[in-house]
This record gives C-alpha cells, sequence and structure tokens, in this order.
C-alpha cells in the first residue's frame, strides 16, 4: 500500500477520532464526577444529529443547527438529571445499569417512532467540497468537524479549569464529600455536569450528521467507541479520553485499510481488553488526571 | 507470658508513590501475648496491618508466622493460617444477617453450614450479639458493627487477632465491655495485637506497647514507661498538638 | 419445622415428576398427530404471509404486503378461486419484525393455529430460511417470491418454491451486460473492483461477483468489505480504490452506506468507467431522494422500474389501477409480491381441481405442492420482465430475470437492458467529474 | 436473606409445573404462539439464572453473556451437522460454555465493577464480529441444520410446534434450579454473597474470591451455553447477528434477571415468565394497531425497565415479598384483635 493511502487513512481516522473525542470526553465528564456510566450517551449524541436533520428539512443548513442541538440535548441533559440520574446516584450499580439502559432504549425507540427506522442525509454547504492538500484530498465536512471538535474541546477544558463552576466540578470529582463540606452544590453541579457531557455529546451528533448519514442506531457504535476512548484515556480523565478517542479513530481506519475494514472494531475492542489488563489505569492514567 | 515467638516482621519496608509508609520495621510478638502497636496519623499502623495479612505487599523485608514465612501470601492463605484481623473502617457484608455474617468466616473452620452456624451462634454470645442475629448488618450502629467486626474473626478460630482500631468511635463504656471480652478472647490462648491511635484505649490491657512514628519503630516497652518517653511525646506533639491532648 | 417443609418439598418434586412424565407421554404420543381440523366456514381459502411488517425493515414490509393485498383484491373482485367455487382468498398476516426467530414462530402459528393452506413470504433471506423450514416439517407449500439468497434453494426442500431470480442469476446476468457494454467501447473494461457489506447478502454476492467475472476473463483488482452498522467513513476505502484503478466497480451496499459511498466517491472525485450495483441500498427510496447527482448514471441490477409499463402493457394497466388505489407506483417489492400472490392463485386453481382445502387440508397442500410444480405460466401473464415461471427440481423459477437500470441527469433510473426492455441507452462511460460539473 | 429458602425452589419447581400444565394446554387448543411464548421465557429463565449466580450471588454483572448462549447455539448446531444426537448436541453447548468462561476467567475476573460489565460487552462484540468473517462456521450466512428424516425425530430432537421443546426446557431448568439451589445453600452460597458484598472483607476470611468467582463464572457459562442450545433445537438457523446480540440476547439475560431481582434465587424465573410474555403480547397486539412501528415496543421495554429501576430496584419478586409481609403482619394484627375480643 502507498503512502498518500497511508497519509489519507491517517487523516481520516485523526478527524474521526476528534469527533468521537467528544462524544468520549463527556462520558469520561459525567463518569468522573459523578461515578455513573451513562449507557444511553451515544443516544444523546443521535438526538442532536436529528436536531441537525431537522434542519436542513426546515430548509435551514444544518451548519446552524451546532448551536441548537447543544443546547437542546443539554436541557435533555438536566431534565434527566433531574428525573433519572440523581435518584440513582446511590443506587446499586446493577440499578444505575439498568437505569441508563432504560433511556437508551427510551431515546433510541422514541426517535424511531417519531421519525421513522429510515436513514437520512443531511446537506450543507460544506457537502460535497473539497480541500486539496497535495495529494490528498479532504471532505470539508470532515474538516469542518474536526475543527469544530478541537475548538469544543478547548472551550470545555477552560470551562473545567478557570471558571468557578469548573472548579466546583473539579472539586466534586475529587472529593464529593468534602466539595458539599466546602458549600458546593453539589446537586446543582451535577445536573450542569450531565447537561454538559451529553449536551457536547448532542453537538458532535449534530457534526456527525454532516458527514455520514443519520439513523435511529447510529448511538451504539458511538457509544462503544466513547467507553474505548474512555478506558484508554485513563477512565475519568477528559484531558485522556479525547486523545484515547483520537487513538481509536487512528487505529480504526488504519485496521480498515490494511487488516479488514469488518474486524476494525474487533480491534478496538482488543485494544480496550488489552488495556483493562495491562494498564489498568489507562494509557495515559496519570496525564490530566480526573480534569 | 513468654512463650515463643508466633509473629516476626523483619525489617519490611513499603514505598506508596513518594512516600514511605514503612522504613524497617522489625516487630516480634510472642504467644499469648497482648501488644499494642500506636501512632499518629500516617505511621503506618495499618500499613504494617496490611503487610501482616497480605493485602499490601513489602518492598523489602520479611513476615513469618508459626516459623513459616508468609511473605507475599495472599490475605486468604494467611488467613486460613490462623491470622484473623478487623478493618478500621468495619467491613460487614451489608446485604447479609450478623449470623449470616459470622456463619461465613465459621465455614472456613466447618464443612458444613448447620456446623458453622452452631459456631457462629456460639461467638454471637461471646460477643453479645445474640439477639440481634437476625437483623441485616447494614441496620447496626457503629458498635454493634464493630463486635460483628470482631465476632467474624473470632469465628475464624484464630490464633492470632489482629485488630485495626476496634475502640474508635465508641463510648467509654462500650470499650470497658470490650476490653473485657478481650481479656477473655486472651486468656483461651490467642494472641492479640491491636493497632490505636492513642494510647489511652490500650493502657491496662495491652502488656507491652510498639509506638510506631513516620514508618519506623520509635520506643517499645510496657505501657507505663512509653507514656513518660519523651520521644513518643515529642512524636505526637510533631504530628498534631490537639493529639496530645488525647493521651 | 425442617422436616415438615422438606415434606413439602418432596411432595412438590413428585408432582412435579408425575405431570412432567404424564405430558411428556401425552405430547410424545401426539407427536406428529397434530392433524389441523376442518376449517369451519367453507368458501375461503387461507393463505399465510409473512413479512417484517414492524421494526428496521418495517416500510419495506409496507411495500410488500400492498402488493399482496392488491392481487388478493384483483382475485377476489374477478371471482375468486373459480375451481374451488369461487372461494374467496383470505389473507392471514405474520410479522417477522425481521427476525430469523419470530419468523419461524408466525409461520408456526399459521400452519397450526390459522390452518393456511400455504405460507408466502418472507422477505430477508435469514427469515425465508426458518420459515420455509417449518413449512417443509409441517408439510406445507411455501411459496418465496422475494429472497435472493441462492442457498435458499439448494437445501432439497420439497415444498419451497421461489418465484424470483435468486443472487446467482442475477449475477451471471450482470456478467452479460458487463460484456455486452464492453462490446460497444471495444473492451474498455478489463479491471474490476469490488466493494461490500459483509452481512450474508453483501457477502454471498461478491463471492459470485468473483467468481463469475473471473470466469468471464476480468481482473479483479480489489475485494474490500466494511460492517454496514458501524460504518462512518469511506475515506481510506475510496483511496484505496483509486490506487487500484480498475475500470467498473461493483458495489453491494445498504441504504445509509450507499449514501455515504457515494457521497465519498463524488467527494474525493474517484473516477471509474462504470459503477455497477446490486439494487437494495441504491434503489431504496431514501437513497433515490437523497443522493442527488452523486448518484448520476450509477448502474443497479434490479427486478423492477417504473418505466417497464412503456413496454408492457399488462403492466400498465395494473400499475393504473395500483395508483389509483394506493397512491403511489409499484416498485421490485410490491411488485414481486403481486407477482407472487398471481402464481399460488394459478396453482389453486389447479389443485382446487383434485380436491378442496375444506374436505381434507392436508391433501390439498399436498395437491397444491404438486400444482406448483408442474407450474407453468407464459411471461406475458405477468407484470414482471421475465419470460415467465416455470420451477425447476429445486423449486427454483428458471424462466426469471433481472434488468439493469441506470440514473439519469433527472435523478430517476431508467431501465437500460436486457434491450428488448430498455428505454434509454446506457450514458457510458460515466461522464468525468470535470464534465459533470459543467 | 438472600439464601434460597425451600419455598423459593418449591415456587421455582410450580412454575415449572405451570409452565408445563399451560404447554398442554396450548397444546390441546392448538395454540403454537403461547406454547412458544412458554418455551423463550424459560430459555430466557435458564441464562437468567445462570447469570444471576454472578451478579446476584457473586456481584459481577455481564452484559456480555451473548458470548456463552451464542457458543453454545453454534456447539450444539455444529454437532447437529456432524449428526451427533442433539442430547450430546445440548451436553456438548453446556461444554462450550463452561470452556468459554474457563478461557475467559484469567481476563475477566481481573476486572471489576463497571470494567468487568464493559468487558463482557466487548468480548460478545468480539466473537460476534469474529465468527461474521470466519467461513468454517458459516460466517455472515449462519448455519441452518436440515430437515430430520422420518425416523430421525428423536435423534435430532425435531418436534412439529414448541410443546415438545417446551417440555425439554423445562427439564433442564428444572436440573439447574436444583442443582444452583443446592449450591447455593451451602458453604459456595455464603462465601459468593461475601465476595459481592465486600472483596477484601471476604479475603479475611479465609475465602479465595478467584476461585469462587471462578466457580461461578464457569457454572454461568455452562448453563447459558445450554439456554444457546435451546435455541439451536427449536429454530435449527443460526447467525452470528442473532445468538451474539447485545439487545436480544446478552441485555434480555441481564433484564429478566433485574426485573425479576438479583438478590432473589427466583428472581430470573419470575423475571422472565413477566417480560418475555409481556413483550409478546405487547409485539403481537401492536402490530395490530400500529404496524409500522415496532419503536413503540422499544419505547415501552425502556420505561418498564426504567420505572423498575427507580420504583423497584430490588426486583419484582422483593417488592412482592415485602408486600406479602406487611400483609401478613396486618393480618396477624387483625386475627389477635380478634382473637382478644371472642
Amino acid at each position: 500500500m502507498d503512502l498518500t493511502v497511508l497519509a489519507s487513512a491517517i487523516v481520516d481516522g485523526l478527524l474521526m477520532g476528534l469527533v468521537y473525542g467528544l462524544v468520549a470526553l463527556g462520558l469520561a465528564l459525567i463518569w468522573g464526577v459523578m461515578n455513573i456510566i451513562n449507557f444511553a450517551h451515544g443516544d444523546y449524541m443521535v438526538l442532536g444529529a436529528y436536531i441537525a436533520v431537522l434542519f436542513s428539512l426546515l430548509g435551514v443548513d444544518a451548519v446552524y443547527a451546532l448551536p441548537f442541538a447543544f443546547a437542546v440535548v443539554y436541557l435533555a441533559g438536566v431534565a434527566t438529571y433531574k428525573l433519572v440520574i440523581r435518584r440513582i446516584l446511590d443506587a446499586p450499580f446493577v440499578s444505575q445499569i439498568a437505569a441508563t439502559f432504560a433511556l437508551l432504549l427510551l431515546i433510541r425507540y422514541g426517535v424511531e417512532l417519531v421519525a421513522g427506522p429510515r436513514t437520512w442525509i443531511v446537506e450543507s454547504v460544506l457537502s460535497g467540497s473539497v480541500v486539496r492538500v497535495g495529494p490528498l484530498s479532504i471532505v470539508c465536512s470532515k474538516l469542518f468537524a474536526g475543527i469544530v471538535s478541537i475548538a469544543v474541546f478547548v472551550v470545555v477544558y477552560l470551562f473545567l479549569t478557570r471558571t468557578y463552576t469548573g472548579l466546583a466540578v473539579r472539586a466534586i470529582a475529587q472529593n464529593r464529600s468534602a466539595a458539599m463540606l466546602q458549600g458546593i452544590d453539589v446537586d446543582r453541579v451535577n445536573s450542569i455536569v450531565f447537561g454538559l457531557g451529553v449536551g457536547v455529546a448532542g453537538l458532535a451528533g449534530a457534526l456527525v450528521a454532516l458527514v455520514q448519514p443519520v439513523f435511529p442506531e447510529l448511538g451504539g457504535f458511538y457509544c462503544l467507541v466513547a467507553f474505548v476512548s474512555v478506558v484508554l484515556g485513563g477512565f475519568t480523565s477528559v484531558v485522556g479520553s479525547f486523545l484515547g478517542a483520537i487513538i481509536i479513530g487512528l487505529s480504526e481506519s488504519l485496521s480498515a485499510v490494511y487488516i479488514s475494514p469488518t474486524l476494525k472494531n474487533a480491534i478496538a475492542f482488543t485494544v480496550f481488553i488489552l488495556v483493562l489488563l495491562f494498564r489498568p489505569t489507562g494509557l495515559f492514567g496519570r496525564f490530566g488526571r480526573r480534569v | 507470658m513468654g512463650g515463643r515467638e508466633i509473629l516476626v516482621v523483619e525489617n519490611v519496608w513499603k514505598r506508596f508513590g513518594g512516600i514511605v509508609a514503612l522504613a524497617g520495621v522489625s516487630i516480634e510478638v510472642r504467644e499469648g501475648e497482648r501488644l499494642a502497636i500506636i501512632g499518629p496519623n500516617g505511621s503506618g499502623k495499618t500499613t504494617l496491618f496490611n503487610v501482616i495479612t497480605g493485602y499490601v505487599k513489602p518492598d523489602r523485608g520479611r513476615v513469618s508466622f508459626d516459623g513459616q514465612d508468609i511473605t507475599g501470601k495472599k490475605p486468604h492463605q494467611i488467613a486460613r493460617l490462623g491470622i484473623a484481623r478487623t478493618f478500621q473502617i468495619v467491613k460487614p457484608f451489608a446485604n447479609l444477617t450478623v449470623e449470616e455474617n459470622v456463619v461465613v468466616a465459621a465455614l472456613s473452620r466447618n464443612r458444613s453450614v448447620e456446623e458453622a452456624r452452631r459456631h457462629a451462634l456460639h461467638v454471637l454470645e461471646l460477643v453479645g450479639l445474640y439477639d440481634k442475629r437476625n437483623v441485616r448488618a447494614a441496620m447496626l450502629n457503629l458498635a454493634e458493627k464493630k463486635r460483628l467486626e470482631l465476632a467474624k474473626a473470632l469465628a475464624l478460630n484464630p490464633r492470632l487477632l489482629l485488630l485495626d482500631e476496634v475502640a474508635a468511635g465508641l463510648r467509654p463504656s462500650e470499650i470497658k465491655e470490650l476490653k473485657k471480652l478481650l481479656y477473655k478472647i486472651n486468656s483461651e490462648g490467642v494472641t492479640i495485637v491491636m493497632v490505636e491511635h492513642v494510647l489511652r484505649a490500650v493502657s491496662g490491657f495491652a502488656e507491652r506497647v510498639v509506638v510506631l512514628h513516620h514508618g519506623s519503630k520509635l520506643a517499645e516497652g510496657r505501657p507505663e514507661d512509653i507514656a513518660k518517653d519523651p520521644r513518643v511525646v515529642d512524636a505526637y506533639l510533631g504530628s498534631l498538638a490537639s493529639q496530645l491532648l488525647e493521651v | 419445622m425442617v422436616l415438615h417443609m422438606q415434606r413439602k418439598v418432596l411432595v412438590a418434586v413428585a408432582i412435579m415428576v408425575v405431570a412432567v412424565v404424564a405430558v411428556g407421554i401425552a405430547l410424545f404420543l401426539g407427536v406428529g398427530g397434530v392433524e389441523e381440523r376442518v376449517m369451519g366456514q367453507p368458501k375461503v381459502i387461507k393463505v399465510g404471509v409473512i413479512l417484517p411488517l414492524t421494526g428496521r425493515l418495517a416500510e419495506t414490509g409496507e411495500d410488500l404486503k400492498r402488493g399482496i393485498e392488491f392481487a388478493v383484491y384483483q382475485i377476489n373482485s374477478m371471482g375468486g378461486v373459480k375451481n374451488c367455487g369461487g372461494a374467496k382468498i383470505v389473507v392471514v398476516w405474520g410479522d417477522s419484525q425481521a427476525r430469523p426467530e419470530r419468523g419461524a414462530a408466525e409461520a408456526e402459528r399459521l400452519i397450526v393455529e390459522e390452518h393456511v393452506v400455504a405460507l408466502v413470504g418472507a422477505y430477508q433471506s435469514a427469515v425465508t430460511k426458518t420459515a420455509s423450514e417449518v413449512a417443509e416439517r409441517y408439510r406445507v407449500p411455501f411459496l418465496n417470491p422475494d429472497s435472493t439468497s441462492p442457498t435458499l434453494t439448494e437445501r432439497g426442500y420439497k415444498w419451497f418454491f421461489r418465484i424470483t431470480p435468486h443472487d446467482g442469476m442475477f449475477v451471471k446476468q450482470q456478467v452479460e451486460f458487463v460484456n455486452w457494454l464492453n462490446k460497444r467501447c471495444g473492451g474498455c473494461i478489463k479491471r474490476i473492483a469490488i466493494i461490500h457489506e459483509d452481512s450474508e447478502w453483501g457477502t454471498n454476492v461478491a463471492r459470485l461477483w468473483e467468481k463469475e467475472f473471473s470466469a468471464a476473463g476480468y481482473e479483479i483488482v480489489d475485494v474490500i468489505s466494511y460492517h454496514a452498522p458501524t460504518v462512518t467513513s469511506f475515506d481510506a476505502e475510496v483511496e484505496r480504490l483509486k490506487r487500484s484503478k480498475p475500470d467498473l466497480l461493483l458495489v453491494a451496499s445498504y441504504v445509509h452506506d450507499a449514501l455515504l459511498l457515494m457521497k465519498t466517491i463524488k467527494a474525493k472525485k474517484l473516477y471509474v468507467k462504470a459503477i455497477l450495483a446490486q439494487d437494495a441500498g441504491f434503489v431504496s427510496p431514501a437513497y433515490v431522494s437523497q443522493v442527488g447527482d452523486a448518484g448520476w448514471f450509477v448502474f443497479s441490477r434490479e427486478v423492477f422500474n417504473w418505466d417497464l409499463v412503456q413496454k408492457m402493457p399488462r403492466l400498465k394497466e395494473v400499475e393504473e389501477e395500483y395508483r389509483r388505489m394506493y397512491g403511489v407506483s409499484l416498485n421490485g417489492n410490491s411488485a414481486r409480491d403481486y407477482t407472487g400472490m398471481w402464481v399460488l392463485y394459478y396453482a389453486l386453481e389447479e389443485a382446487c381441481k383434485i380436491v378442496k382445502p375444506w374436505e381434507d387440508l392436508q391433501k390439498f397442500r399436498e395437491a397444491l405442492r404438486d400444482a406448483l410444480a408442474n407450474l407453468y405460466i407464459p411471461g406475458d401473464k405477468l407484470i414482471m420482465p421475465w419470460k415467465g415461471v416455470k420451477f425447476d427440481e429445486k423449486g427454483q423459477n428458471i424462466l426469471g430475470q433481472g434488468i439493469i437500470v441506470q440514473m439519469m441527469e433527472d435523478g430517476k433510473y431508467y431501465t437500460v437492458y436486457p434491450p428488448e426492455y430498455a428505454t434509454r441507452e446506457p450514458v457510458f462511460p460515466m461522464p468525468s467529474w470535470e464534465e459533470r460539473s459543467r | 436473606m438472600s439464601f434460597p429458602t425451600q419455598r423459593e425452589l418449591v415456587t421455582a419447581l410450580a412454575v415449572l409445573i405451570f409452565a408445563i400444565a399451560a404447554d398442554g394446554v396450548a397444546y390441546v387448543f392448538d395454540k403454537p404462539f403461547l406454547a412458544n411464548s412458554i418455551y423463550l421465557a424459560l430459555m430466557y429463565a435458564l441464562a437468567g439464572l445462570a447469570w444471576n449466580i454472578l451478579a446476584g450471588f457473586t456481584g459481577l454483572v455481564s452484559f456480555g453473556h451473548a458470548v456463552f448462549f451464542g457458543l453454545g447455539a453454534y456447539a450444539t448446531m455444529i454437532a447437529m451437522l456432524h449428526k451427533i444426537p442433539a442430547v450430546l448436541g445440548i451436553l456438548l453447548a453446556g461444554g462450550v460454555g463452561f470452556l468459554a468462561a474457563v478461557l475467559l476467567a484469567p481476563i475477566w475476573l481481573r476486572l471489576k465493577s463497571h470494567w468487568f460489565t464493559l468487558a463482557t460487552i466487548a468480548t460478545a462484540e468480539i466473537l460476534k464480529l469474529s465468527f461474521i468473517v470466519w467461513p468454517a462456521v458459516g460466517g455472515a450466512s449462519g448455519l441452518q441444520a436440515p430437515i430430520a428424516e422420518p425416523g430421525e425425530e428423536l435423534y435430532y430432537l425435531y418436534f412439529r410446534g414448541a410443546y415438545l421443546y417446551v417440555f425439554i426446557a423445562a427439564v433442564l431448568v428444572a436440573i439447574e434450579v436444583v442443582v444452583l439451589w443446592s449450591i447455593l445453600r451451602g458453604p459456595i452460597g455464603y462465601k459468593l454473597q461475601a465476595i459481592r458484598e465486600d472483596e477484601d472483607a471476604a479475603m479475611a476470611l479465609a475465602i479465595d474470591p478467584l476461585k469462587y468467582k471462578f466457580f461461578a463464572l464457569a457454572i454461568s457459562g455452562f448453563f447459558t451455553g445450554l439456554a444457546g442450545s435451546l435455541y439451536t433445537i427449536r429454530y435449527r438457523f443460526i447467525d452470528p447477528f442473532t445468538v451474539f446480540d447485545l439487545i436480544s440476547v446478552s441485555t434480555y439475560i441481564a433484564l429478566v434477571g433485574i426485573v425479576g431481582g438479583i438478590y432473589t434465587f427466583l428472581g430470573p424465573i419470575i423475571g422472565s415468565f413477566i417480560v418475555v410474555p409481556a413483550a409478546e403480547y405487547v409485539r403481537s397486539t401492536l402490530m395490530s394497531i400500529a404496524s409500522r412501528y415496532a419503536a413503540l415496543h422499544g419505547v415501552v421495554l425502556g420505561a418498564v425497565l426504567l420505572i423498575v429501576s427507580l420504583m423497584a430496584p430490588e426486583g419484582v419478586v422483593e417488592r412482592v415479598r415485602a408486600k406479602m409481609v406487611v400483609w401478613s403482619k396486618v393480618v396477624k394484627v387483625v386475627r389477635e384483635w380478634v382473637v382478644e375480643r371472642s
């Protein structure tokens, strides 16, 4: 296989990895702060994707859907927190899994109920155009998705490190009861974190809608990728998960070219189990922990 | 007093990241003895227990029990040899009843559940939890949980009992009762090593006291002598002034 | 107390054993003796139809269902099955939910509970596999109008009949088509690349393509598979295709992957002289309505196309009436299931000469099976572009064939092959991307 | 507390007798749909009980039991294709499930809580994808058993309808119930629960957690493998998409346990007999009222699961039992009051 194919696979893997990163970031954030695995995470992402679909149906360019996707899914997340998540924070582990899994079913099939099982394609100003870099041609919408992902990541990072609420979030992640003693309103911060976590995923969903067709089960795959990324990234580390997602994106596109496209996910999962076994703190265990 | 050495800890080192938890600790415990290990916060008491019982692997050094090297053995193997321990933060099996909690322990010495239950009920009577035997462990108060912790350890029929701050959080009257119980157990030939934060908790009970400080042995001797030892006073002062007031 | 409890347990176990043994013996003695009772109301012939009415394929299921309903409506309004005294055909629906084990359960229910004379269905090959297995077990004819996996007719079943051509036949026809194209450009197609999804269907088609096209002397330069449920990008694959420089690209895809693939091919300006797809995703309404100019000039194998009305007078009539009733046009799925019901009707007429279903249901089923095995329907009685219907000893209709369509610049597919059905000349080779943007 | 009581054993066996009786009724009145629902409920009960020895008694929550189910299904199918009697095929499925558990144990058992769960999901997905690209086991096309010749029905367990299969499934569940019941009441049951509650504390009581988890996993693999063989002998066609499915296999197995209550021995059986027939019923009625929208089924399932996990996280069985305790207390008070008066 020659170099252009390799380079193209790397660029593609990198760009998809950045989008995966947004999904993984929210998962890690929720996990780190609330110690809850959100099995429905990918489906909140799909909510965002359907908002992009809605925009293009209304004749508005899907690019404008991004802030709305974030806002709507953020609110959905806050509502979910108040109605469901809050009640299972201290519940047995099985109840937590069952409840978030129930959310997955509700959202996935709720979407199918409203929008039908069909596949949608979202058109925007970006679709179809290509940027040429040497022998490489990069699809514009994908490039856009990658750039937006980086920007969102930076914003979230600054929010967590530079704002009061962000500090509170990190304090809770470190030690919930200590944070409570210092007068932090844990419940309020939790609801913000859950909203933010799924909201970012929703935004990622709108980006995904720009680069690939949308259908109700789309979230399952992204959720699995997010899990793998989070594990690679050292579990609760936001920065680590983002990097982990990029690695998954790269390994996927490279194995699609060099091994077998069917097995590319099997390879991602194998990496996942190996990391759990041999680097139980993740690849970036110490780097950026709990940020 | 003055039996042969049942537990020997030789020059044990343990480091967590940059912190040295144990810096060459050596302790000998004689059979039938009542030994107390005290020290301020972070002096390595619990780590020492964890090393002896196999929960933590020492970086260097050796632990032997009854002449047998047990360094690096798994906790359950060590428990099987006859060393029972309690945990500083109590660990009841919350969703099991008190009786079931102790039956689990008794099963290490009994084949059948029936035998184990008989033994467990006997132990529960001993520690005074018999009336609570059908209560879910999660429902007990702290003192009862500590007694349950003790009952579980006793149900193993141990030769050596390691007690990690069993007195902490108890009222003086409860402590007195506990001490009476421990005397009784000791008189039946069980060697007892207890870790406590403060000397007062062990005075009148321990025959010998070891003081740990920054992971190494600071002093060793009879309780009365230790109380007067200026190095010990300094250590407590140095660590946290308020703790001295408790001594 | 303990003793008391133990006695209770013993008693319970004893009852259990007795019950189990009793029911077991009863059931076992009854094996094979599940004789269906004679149906209550005469003058009705019940047919079971299994389709994916709910689940992922619900939209397709709807289409298939309309085809069946329409055929039954026509047959009944023409006076029903005449040799059975004008008995009306009644359809009993079974929902496979697109799952093999549901298909089997529904087949069983229709046969045993509903006493249907035959089963029709079930679209997906995997579901047809399990449902027809049940039919074989109960000795009930299974008529399959719409599954294309070649393995279905390789099982040696005696009660299974397939009307539609299977993928093996389609592929042979595609080779003929490519040969035909090749003559038009003086042998410009030499190198062929294949990209396919990796479920049973795509994998089988790719294997057949490889075999048949290499046998026909073409060079297979690349075979790429992908997993449709998780594919998020074709960038690397298209880049690889660019390197292998095929003259012809063969594609087997479902809907969303077909869309993604064509968009990527357009974005990356991959040029090949022709793209030939294996229907499925490429002819689905969602694809046709959304692919835009990325899908122009792509050939696809089809079983049916809207412009056939211009070439087939009988189809024209049917299509107009169908459109009046449902407001939509016939498509490959509804037309095939419509045809399936008519084929069944002809066989019912034959079987009714021998025995009536309400006299002896199982004997009628046997007669129906024989009627199907000996059936010949000429092509002019059908609305499909076929030479007719005749089953070989494996139960495969040997007179069926596919057509090749091409999407033109108005975003519609036109029939281009076989020539007797063609309404347009093929655009070949494809114009380059530069020419198109002008 | 959570130890299987004699009453639970009696109830479990009673449920099985009831299942067989209902099967008989379905047979007499030609109701294959009912028999099929019972069969599915028994299949999931078999797997659910096996799942729960891990989740309920050891604290290891698997969402990847499709691993054992799928391998068991394939084992039986391959046995059948090699003309091995189906009874041996079923045993083989158990053996393969057991073997898979033994081989996976060194990987899975190094992980705890969430990580265990995720590893199980990942393993099932890896297996599914590997089977799709593995031609020797039929690849994506799957495998179908041939039609048995007349006279070979018993040899290949080839019957019409679900009726006799229900009988086979009930026998398997009964064996499992009796085996698990006697194991879990004994020392092993105590030790497993101790591990579930607190692994460190269990170790201090001379319990080797790895040994008992290994044991639980192996047993769980064995019986889940058997459940997989039930799928094969009845439907006679399998492919990787169906038998390794995350939703309809792994999740459903966990679901029947969670709905029934994981801390009770009976939980999965009751859960299975609630969830499966209800789901089947909802599906068949949904078809008539809203044929296009199977999605409603998913939504309903999600709602049920959410309500159970929020309102009755201890499961239906515990719920009912708690209610019954309250009720019997009321009865007792009333009776005493009446006795006093008279």
